[in-house]
């Protein structure tokens, strides 16, 4: 149980890069994987990730559709909101949530406040909120 | 031949990054159009199958040099000033300078750090503060060019005419003492009437200045009260 | 076909250039040397499969991952700077 | 058709590039240019990027850490840009 997440995560990137798999190879990429230093952080779930996971592949067709909108139809207003995280993160899950809201093309999160609120900026197209920071209550998904 | 075409539209954005690169005036712009020419010269050099010196370019050029140089304008193109703790005089308020500064606008230093920060502010450079805890050890940090500059109250430096008191409006209050002469030229006649700019050549000590030894003698009931 | 479209995209090049030179902003500039960056890894390795030269490639994947971090560490200090 | 479909997806790349940097010379604020960068040094590059590996897919290992690093590094970059723009005060 020594992170194996991250293990694999390494030697994805190693495979990925050298595109090799003789075992000359893989023995140097295992190596590499297990003598680079590792964080002795809070584990993350398998289920977490496989579901952030799923979330970015989800989020992919999204940002596209989003691009498109903002080109046929142009969004010149931008408001400032407040959104709360969703509870029990981990460090690297509230990491992959800023990457999802700022990988959609309306939206980036402008900070990340420790008390649990990102500052999210938007672009919308309706000129109304003008400019003003709204306060939003559940966790949501833009 | 057709294919040449975009090679030399691509090594033409080499000199004309190149030329925006030297005709920058502020420091900080001029770094990041380095970054720039750095990733169009790596884009130049992979074109002309050059791989190893483009990663080069890359790595060093872009990456580390721009680190280093960022680190080394932010650290050169600096006036620090030296000026008194507030444990030791607690009453002549010229004082609590770096922490008054930011947040009261009406207090009596305001007028002139804003003027020091935006004569500098003409030639890129930033204002530091440095606390010192006596004034013996603020003239001790100008000599050994510790600091660029020292800022004084009258009490301190006028001690040869006690009648001249700092409560009269007209009456410089505040004297900074410079060593860099550079600095009294880009400095004079920028501050307002509060603040008097002295010019200290640091090889002769006998200038302006009384010698440190007997200032402190004359100071030491005044600063530890 | 492949031409045209690198020919297009050195145009699309040119715009960020045209930006970071007559913004006077540090941030636009800094926002013009991001685009740049992209642009140039992309241009490598578009390059890369028109030639079918494989190392270059390798350099164009690199260069995408350090350059985004010189970036990083420059909008850091600049940020740092404004702070005082 | 796969090659139909890669000169179309880099097609399609370009025109985001252009759309997303023609905005760069206006006058709007930083934040707003960066929404609009985001569509096109992210989504933009990655569609050329698409186009590419259709074009040549025995060299997919390398294509993909390609795509995984461009999102993730421009995404990133794009957050730490508005960060700092914001925080120092240089948003003027």
């Amino acid at each position: 149980m020594i992170g194996y997440l991250d293990l694999l995560l390494r030697l994805t990137i190693w495979f990925l890069l050298t595109a090799d798999l003789s075992p000359a190879n893989i023995f140097i990429g295992v190596a590499v994987a297990f003598l680079l230093p590792r964080s002795s952080t809070k584990r993350a779930v398998l289920k977490d990730w496989l579901h952030v996971l799923w979330e970015i592949l989800q989020a992919i067709p999204i940002a596209y559709l989003e691009a498109l909108e903002m080109i046929f139809r142009p969004h010149p207003q931008e408001v400032q909101t407040r959104e709360q995280v969703k509870p029990n993160r981990t460090l690297g899950l509230i990491f992959l949530d800023i990457f999802l809201i700022t990988f959609t093309p309306k939206t980036i999160v402008l900070k990340y406040q420790e008390d649990g609120w990102y500052k999210v900026h938007w672009v919308r197209r309706q000129r109304r909120g003008n400019g003003r920071v709204q306060e939003r209550g559940g966790p949501e998904t833009p | 031949m057709t294919e040449d075409w975009y090679v030399v539209a691509i090594v033409a954005l080499l000199p004309l990054t190149a030329g925006m690169l030297v005709t920058q005036v502020n420091p900080y712009h001029a770094l990041v159009i380095r970054g720039i020419l750095g990733a169009v010269a790596a884009l130049v050099y992979a074109l002309f199958g050059a791989a190893d010196v483009a990663l080069t370019e890359a790595l060093v050029g872009t990456m580390l040099s721009i680190t280093l140089y960022a680190i080394a304008v932010r650290s050169s193109l600096m006036m620090r000033v030296g000026v008194l703790a507030p444990e030791t005089i607690s009453t002549s308020g010229e004082a609590e300078i770096v922490a008054v500064s930011e947040i009261d606008r009406s207090h009596p230093t305001a007028p002139v750090l804003s003027a020091l920060r935006q004569s500098l502010g003409k030639y890129h450079m930033r204002l530091e503060l440095v606390t010192y805890a006596s004034p013996l050890a603020l003239q001790a940090a100008l000599t050994t060019k510790d600091v660029h500059t020292i800022w004084l109250t009258s009490k301190e430096t006028l001690k040869s005419e006690p009648a001249e008191s700092p409560a009269s409006d007209s009456a410089p209050v505040y004297q900074l003492q410079t060593r860099v002469r550079r600095l009294y030229e880009i400095l004079q006649g920028q501050l307002p009437p509060t603040a008097e700019l002295v010019y200290v050549n640091p090889t002769d000590s006998s200038g302006l200045k009384k010698p440190p030894e007997m200032g402190m003698s004359d100071d030491s009931t005044e600063t530890s009260s | 076909m492949m031409n045209a479209i690198l020919i297009t995209m050195i145009l699309a090049l040119l715009l960020p250039i045209y930006e970071a030179w007559q913004d006077d902003n540090i941030w636009q500039k800094m926002l013009a040397f991001a685009s740049i960056a992209t642009k140039t890894s992309i241009l490598i390795l578009v390059v890369a499969v028109l030639r079918d030269d494989w190392t270059i490639g390798v350099v164009g994947v690199l260069i995408l991952s350090v350059g985004n971090a010189a970036l990083m560490l420059l909008a850091h200090v600049l940020r740092r700077l404004n702070e005082l | 058709m796969i090659d139909a479909l890669s000169y179309g997806l880099m097609g399609l790349g370009v025109v985001f590039w252009f759309w997303g940097t023609w905005p760069l010379l206006g006058h709007r604020s930083v934040l707003y240019k960066l929404h609009s960068l985001s569509v096109s040094d992210t989504l933009g590059s990655m569609a050329v990027i698409v186009g590419l590996l259709l074009k040549i897919p025995k060299e997919w290992p390398l294509l993909v850490l390609a795509l995984i690093s461009l999102a993730i590094w421009n995404t990133v970059l794009g957050y730490v840009l508005a960060y700092c723009s914001t925080e120092g005060g240089g948003n003027d």
